[in-house]
């Protein structure tokens, strides 16, 4: 028996003190953003103009191309990662805490000081590099930064520590003896988790997924600091960033970070609509 | 305004002192040209202790486009008063509308008499908008590692056939993001004896760089991360700024292995800092905003930059007026600056052997085409 | 007899063998993920000590490891940038914005993931767009308002300003973490007396605390790195720490590097402190609890 | 063992201590009233306009198969689903908008709904704590519950560390320390012994006839119900069919389902032909003729069914001297002995099979011919609808 | 009905289908042994030095109160849990180290453990699919399986949009399906009615008789473990008391605890001071004298305990012309109608109080005279120990 619990109008009071500080504080000034897209530069009217010119000059639309070339595969990546690593740390073991504290650590350090120490540590004459060499794995150093790599290893490392601080959690949530049934009834490891364990925790495993995907899509900081700003790593945000700090057109500046927003919001609703597809709802066992 | 007008503060008693300490005026100074170990270790605590208290400087720093967006974003009740800014910044905030017009009006306060002549060139270029707080040369200058390179070049040509004899051993930052690199690209724009101020005639800039854009692994976006790799062996030449390079190796972090040589085929390309005072400013704020600049101008404050490697615009300043803390590490500069850059116990520019900044438009102009034609590759 | 006897032995003998195999074959099983686990601690610590090496080191230029070591840059970082302080109000900001955001998101969140109700992903979706838009968007109409409602460059204005941030960042978090808990117990409380308030408090936070654990973790890293829009309506005393070391790394000039490794390390200990004091304080409540 | 007859008028069950009758008005206790209360989920009517009277202080319990509805109906009372239609009052107050809180109302889950992360004594406790117990007090009535459910060493552990029948009884335990003015309870004792349970059983009778909660009881245990309730509400299929006392239901059910569900296990159809000295005159299908108890429902010339339970129907020996009325040969098919009981299985003349349990353990041998015995008083009449 | 007779000898127990005998040796199923099996949580120990021997196709059921151990024996033969010491072997073979999946061992858990995202027949067809049961096959067998529960028109249903007792049918179902070599059922019909328990219990026993599927049963219900198993493990505490047959068990519990747990609620403590007619005479500690069945492992001299179920303890009347042997006058205190019978509490010479049961419906009023007739047959010699 799982009854929709009675609900009460009133219960959606409590939507409104989030709400309202967002509204007032977020959602009016986002307006006034939104209204400079349809704006020419530095003057006031209407116009498609920003628009336009998004979609017709390569500098602008090919972000949208680099972006989710860079974005997308990095996420997947993340998820495999962190998903393996907080699925095998689940349940009680010895020194867990302080692997998944060492795991989401660099989400502490920020993205500026990942830069940092990503420079450090992959540069040619790294502790990366120097390891590799040393093993004999590679002749020469590994060309790791200032590039497609550079961003996609801190996306990397951020996505991973991201993603691992909300699936370890999630990861001891379901229902033990759901997955022992399943063994008694002959599904082998792997098939338990196929079937029963995945698809379980699938819906809050896609909504992380999301989450960090729409973040990651707003990649700016290492895409300049790590990558290479001019073309493999020259995301909305950058061009975002040098509309409005090169060149002041913040008429321009929005019109490319509604573009990624729109980005966002269609990646978001791809990922909910898969998630939709599945089971949603509570991992314990339903008597 | 103050009725007593002239009375010098220093000769109240400690009460009064203390009565003032409560009706301090605040000066917001902001830098967006970085220069911290100057402005806010020396020149701050020098002028709160000459104005007995009177002022107090609240210093932050931020970059130029940052510090204009905020101050339009301030609208007609700005926090900021003065800014000292760089060769980007100051045209910036022209066109954007936020610095008021100091020269003519304000000659006398900022001592434009005292300007030497490449900071009055400066005061023309830019209409009056800024006080030159520091003009200098910035590059090209090579910094090399000797254990690896023994014969540094020291033309564009002579650099270019060493990257090729030495693919991956050089390397320069984004142009737009770094000093050095700049004072690179200008000087190579006039060794190839192509016209920096019209942008689109670098047919043989573009091909150089791109040639020797096949040897360069990568463009940092930091300048400091230029260093490092020199440093720990990645690479084997960069370039710098003279005197960047001379305060580094007087901070005894530069390994010593590495030197430095001047480019002989190109000029100084000359980097400056500006005093810029906001708009709008309440009346009040005006007047300790050009006492401020009154003090930071005067010979006694400009010669104290001198320990920071770097250059003064005020004729008047000499070695000597360096006070006893900073007259060290003083030392220390001046036996690092290479030796076109220093004439006895001054640092100097070069008689003749340097040139202006182009205008703010051709250097975004520059710096887009930059990173579309080489950066993108 | 003698026969039964061996025939035990061997069947032990026997289940210790594959006792062995298993444990074995577990370790085969095992290996790809402690390699996974391991790579990555490696990358992290390597990563970290690369910059803490250069930061607390005397001279380390292209060698394996330092020459000597020094705390003198951290020193000279704290003095010059007068650290102390800026940790002391970056704390009081970031810290009261995180309780803040969690005290007004949770109600939300709660709401939203018990809930179904029309335009549900539609204000799901807005919840969600501070936190991936661009900052810049927003954050220079926002600094105008603040400023000529008197807001910027005051505490309470900061802390307000990171609510942007905290609020919808939390309920994103927080959603699933609610949508896994059993709604039979929320009825069960009730119908023993408990009102909505501590049906809540008593049923529904004690078994979220690892998802407020996770959602505060990360917001407060969140506002705690905010960087434009806090600049804009911050003035020099009212600063935070990253907006005030963010501003000293671009504009760097003649600071040595090592001290901006140091300036830059600085960073790093609250949002340390805050998150081992966050997960020690939830294992401290899930043992508590017996989970 | 021959005095043991049943006759309805000499039934005057005696019950230890719930005298409360059916009817009768208490002080404390609330009213329960449901009207016309229907539940659809999607297309399945999980209640269908369910009208039900329990009086203060009343204990009624829901009899009916699996699925039947009955958990549905506790949790519309106890304001987990809403109402379909129809409406819930207590003491005649329409509650339908009360919050659950509010209702005062203690539910035992059929799955216990234990709080994971409180030890016992905390969930035990729990409802006391809302209602501002003074912390003496409530450890003190803590104590009492947890030793009424047999748990006093358990209070310190937590829910994922006990046995089902220790879960299940914790979870009685914590609706019953709360005194609440209505008193649901799903299965509370289907993971117990027998032993246990009628322990429970009386712990519960006990302290109904103390506190005189208005209970709803849900169980599967005809025994159960039988001992500890006032009235039964017999459910099939989300409908109520039938309500009334335990003797009511169980002496007189009315229809088919309702005898075929509380164990009446033998059924014969056919007419009331013929009244004979006080008795109505049955005629079987198969022209077997019983004599049986006349009652107020029926009458001559109806079309009925007739039922008898398989330990009323009596075997006698062949050759034994008794009247031949009411008595039929046989001869047993199959004998199967379970617990205190045989049951057999015997073909009477005429072709039809009967149930017959006799108490004890020996018995007949299959292929045995015997007799069976109709005791008028035993057999009932039910109206023939609800044969399904 | 005086022909029913209490006499082991006699008592000739038919059953249905299920003529296994307890050692008997069947072609299919597994043996399962338990070697010293113990298992401790922290400081409790749940099961002490388990020794069990399950054949072949054997029905073994676990009996014992709540938290005594039987979930935990279940768990660990099914490989949840790992024993803290001893070993466990099918067919000989020590299994401890093998993977749960290989084991092929059935369960239905005691919270049913269903998949939330699967519909009812996805549920049921898992293990087939994890067996690689072609599609077709798998779907015949799945709605087989429902049709057996009853559940053939809730196949796309999912677990929450069931009943409780719904739920446990399907949990039945998903473990009966996949046939496996070893059946593990804790509690498998707790939350089903009478009737359809009963038709459960029917389709059970007719699939064991059919596979011949070793299964260990844990129940509640004595009828139950009477109809389905051909031996019963006692336990208590975590130890088991006895093992043997259900009429074994029944019929000779070994000690008090066995006796008590089983329905024996009347205990009388003394000695065997005699023998008589190849009868023990037994004088109990108030003196009163009673014959009883002689058996093998009693002498005379030892002080034993008697026992004898209220349903065997008959009451005749003081004034009827049975033997004085074994009859002792006593008085009516308590009568309490439950269900199908009448329990009497009587207060007999001597003081002791005597449980009785009688079927059916109609009694003695407490307050009544009446005399108590202890059959020899019926009475049981324990051992004394174990009563706590
Ligand atoms: N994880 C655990 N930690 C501590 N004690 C436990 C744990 N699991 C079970 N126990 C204890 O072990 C004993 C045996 O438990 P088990 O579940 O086997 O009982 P059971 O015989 O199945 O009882 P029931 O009929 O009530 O289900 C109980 O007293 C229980 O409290
Ligand atoms: N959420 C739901 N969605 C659809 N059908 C449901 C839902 N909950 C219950 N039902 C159906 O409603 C009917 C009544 O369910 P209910 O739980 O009231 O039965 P019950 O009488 O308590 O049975 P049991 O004795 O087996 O617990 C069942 O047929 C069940 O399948
Ligand atoms: N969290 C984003 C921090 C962005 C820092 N940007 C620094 C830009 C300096 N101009
Ligand atoms: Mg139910
Ligand atoms: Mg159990």
């Amino acid at each position: 028996m799982n009854p929709e619990a009675v609900s009460s109008k009133k219960d959606y009071l409590l939507l409104l003190p989030s709400l309202i500080p967002l509204l007032i504080i977020f959602a009016y000034p986002l307006l006034r953003g939104i209204i400079l897209t349809f704006q020419p530069y530095g003057d006031t009217g209407f116009t498609f103009e920003n628009y336009v010119r998004f979609f017709t000059e390569p500098n602008y639309y090919m972000t949208i191309y680099r972006t989710l070339l860079l974005v997308v595969p990095a996420a997947v990546l993340e998820m495999v990662v962190a998903f393996a690593i907080t699925y095998y740390l689940r349940g009680r073991m010895k020194g867990k805490g302080l692997i998944i504290g060492l795991i989401i650590f660099p989400l502490t350090l920020g993205s500026i000081l990942v830069d940092m120490g990503i420079i450090a540590f992959f540069k040619p004459n790294g502790w990366f590099n120097q390891i590799l060499l040393n093993l004999g794995l590679i002749d020469e150093p590994l060309r790791l930064l200032y590039n497609f790599w550079g961003t996609f290893i801190a996306l990397f490392i951020l996505g991973v520590a991201f993603i691992s601080s909300n699936l370890a959690g999630m990861m001891d949530s379901t229902d033990p003896r759901l997955e022992q049934a399943a063994r008694s009834l002959g599904a082998s490891e792997w098939a338990t988790f196929r079937r029963v364990f995945f698809p379980l925790i699938r819906s809050n495993v896609l909504t992380v997924f999301a989450l960090n995907l729409i973040m990651q899509l707003g990649v700016y900081t290492s895409a300049i600091l790590v990558g290479n700003p001019s073309s493999e790593t020259r995301t909305f945000a950058v061009v975002a960033f040098e509309e409005a700090m090169r060149h002041f057109n913040y008429n321009m500046a929005n019109t490319v970070a509604m573009v990624m927003a729109l980005t966002q919001l269609t990646c978001l609703l791809i990922v909910f609509w898969i998630r939709r597809r599945g089971y949603v709802g509570s991992a314990t066992t339903f008597k | 305004g103050s009725k007593e007008g002239g009375t010098d503060s220093s000769q109240t008693s400690t009460d009064a002192a203390a009565e003032l300490q409560e009706e301090r005026i605040t000066i917001t100074f902001y830098s967006v040209a970085g220069g911290d170990e100057y402005y806010n270790d020396i020149l701050i605590p020098l002028f709160e202790e000459q104005m007995s208290g009177k002022y107090e400087v609240l210093y932050a720093r931020a970059t130029p486009q940052e510090i204009i967006s905020k101050i339009k974003a301030q609208g007609q009740n700005p926090n900021i008063d003065v800014v000292v800014t760089g060769l980007d910044g100051l045209p910036m905030g022209i066109n954007e509308g936020v610095w008021k017009q100091l020269i003519p009006e304000f000659e006398e306060e900022v001592r434009f008499e005292e300007l030497n002549d490449i900071a009055r060139t400066y005061v023309e270029k830019f209409n009056g908008y800024g006080v030159p707080v520091t003009v200098g040369p910035g590059g090209p200058v090579l910094a090399y590692n000797s254990d690896k390179v023994e014969q540094p070049p020291t033309t564009f040509v002579e650099l270019k056939s060493w990257i090729s004899e030495n693919p991956g051993k050089f390397m320069y930052a984004a142009v737009s993001s770094s000093g050095p690199a700049r004072g690179f690209f200008f000087g190579l724009i006039q060794s190839l004896g192509e016209d920096m101020n019209d942008p689109q005639s670098l047919t043989q800039t573009w091909e150089y760089l791109s040639d020797i854009g096949q040897m360069i692994d990568s463009y940092p976006s930091k300048t400091s991360d230029t260093f490092n790799f020199l440093y720990d062996g990645t690479v084997d030449i960069i370039p710098h700024s003279p005197f960047w390079y001379a305060s580094l190796k007087a901070e005894g972090i530069v390994p010593p292995n590495i030197q430095a040589v001047k480019m002989e085929d190109a000029k100084q390309i000359i980097d400056a800092h500006f005093y810029a005072m906001v708009n709008n400013l309440p009346e009040e704020k005006e007047k300790a905003v050009l006492e401020f600049i009154n003090f930071a101008m005067s010979k006694e404050a400009q010669s104290q930059m001198l320990s920071r490697a770097m250059t003064p615009v005020n004729e008047n300043v000499s070695a000597d007026l360096i006070l006893p803390d900073y007259q060290e590490t003083y030392q220390n500069v001046l036996e690092f600056a290479l030796p076109d850059f220093k004439d006895g116990d001054q640092l100097i520019i070069p008689e003749g052997e340097w040139v202006l900044f182009p205008d703010i438009d051709i250097i975004n102009d520059l710096y887009t085409q930059w990173e579309e034609r080489i950066l993108a590759q | 007899m003698q026969t039964s006897i061996s025939n035990e032995v061997e069947s032990v003998l026997q289940s210790h063998k594959h006792k062995y195999r298993k444990r074995l074959f577990n370790y085969l099983k095992a290996l790809p993920f402690w390699l996974l686990i391991i790579s990555f601690i490696m990358i992290i610590l390597g990563m970290t000590l690369s910059v803490f090496f250069s930061a607390f080191g005397t001279e380390w230029f292209g060698t394996f490891l330092p020459e000597g070591y020094t705390f003198e840059w951290m020193k000279r970082a704290w003095v010059a940038y007068d650290i102390g302080s800026y940790y002391k109000i970056t704390l009081k900001i970031v810290g009261v914005a995180t309780i803040i955001s969690l005290i007004l998101s949770i109600p939300s969140a709660y709401v939203l993931a018990r809930k179904q109700f029309p335009f549900k992903d539609a204000l799901i979706g807005f919840y969600q767009l501070p936190f991936t838009l661009p900052e810049l968007v927003y954050a220079i109409p926002i600094a105008s308002i603040f400023y000529s409602i008197g807001l910027a460059e005051t505490i309470p204005g900061l802390i307000i300003v990171n609510l942007i941030i905290g609020i919808p960042f939390s309920v994103f978090i927080l959603i699933p973490f609610i949508e896994s808990l059993d709604p039979r117990l929320e009825w069960a409380a009730q119908s023993l007396g408990a009102n909505k308030w501590r049906m809540f408090t008593r049923i529904v936070f004690p078994q979220l605390i690892p998802g407020i654990t996770a959602a505060a973790i990360n917001i407060f890293i969140r506002m705690f790195s905010t960087f434009i829009i806090i600049l804009l309506i911050s003035g020099p005393k009212t600063q935070t720490l990253p907006v005030m070391v963010f501003s000293v790394l671009s504009s760097a000039g003649n600071q040595p590097p090592p001290m901006l490794d140091a300036l830059a390390l600085t960073l790093m200990f609250p949002l340390l402190l805050f998150a081992f004091i966050s997960l020690w304080l939830s294992s401290l409540t899930q043992r508590r609890l017996g989970q | 063992m021959r005095q043991v007859m049943l006759s309805e008028t000499n039934s005057g069950v005696q019950r230890e201590n719930n005298s409360v009758t059916a009817t009768g008005q208490r002080r404390s206790g609330t009213s329960v009233r449901l009207e016309n209360l229907s539940k659809k989920f999607g297309t399945t009517t999980a209640v269908r306009q369910a009208n039900l009277e329990i009086d203060h202080g009343e204990f009624m319990t829901l009899l009916g198969p699996s699925g039947c509805g009955k958990t549905t109906i506790l949790s519309m009372i106890l304001g987990i689903l809403e109402p379909s239609e129809g409406h819930i009052y207590f003491n005649n107050q329409m509650i339908d908008a009360l919050p659950m809180n509010k209702r005062d109302v203690g539910m035992v889950f059929q799955n216990y709904a234990l709080f994971p992360h409180m030890t016992v004594a905390k969930n035990v406790g729990f409802g006391l704590e809302m209602r501002k117990v003074p912390k003496k007090e409530r450890e003190k009535r803590v104590q009492e519950a947890l030793e009424m459910v047999q748990l006093s060493d358990f209070a310190d552990r937590f829910p994922k560390e006990l046995s089902g029948g220790q879960q299940q009884r914790v979870a009685l335990a914590r609706a019953l320390v709360i005194r609440p003015k209505v008193l649901l309870l799903d299965e509370p004792l289907s993971n117990l012994d027998a032993k246990l349970r009628k322990e429970m059983r009386i712990q519960l009778k006990k302290l109904h006839s103390e506190l005189k909660i208005t209970t709803i009881y849900v169980t599967h245990d005809q025994e159960e119900a039988l001992s500890l309730s006032t009235k039964i509400a017999v459910m099939s299929n989300g409908v109520i069919q039938q309500i009334g006392t335990p003797q009511q239901i169980f002496l007189r059910p009315k229809n088919y389902f309702v005898a075929n569900f509380i164990g009446y296990a033998n059924f014969i159809e056919g007419t009331l032909v013929d009244e004979k000295g006080g008795r109505f005159l049955f005629r079987s299908e198969s022209g077997k003729e019983l004599l049986v108890q006349k009652d107020e429902h029926h009458r001559i010339g109806q079309k009925v069914m007739l039922t008898i339970k398989p330990e009323n129907l009596r075997i006698v020996d062949q050759d034994a001297g008794e009247s031949s009325v009411n008595v039929c040969p046989g001869r047993i098919l199959v004998s199967d002995y379970v617990g205190s009981t045989t049951e057999y299985q015997i073909k009477a003349e005429g072709g039809d099979i009967f149930k017959v349990s006799v108490l004890g353990l020996k018995s007949y041998t299959p292929g045995h011919d015997v007799c069976l015995y109709f005791d008028p008083d035993a057999l009932i009449i039910i109206d023939k609808e609800l044969k399904s």
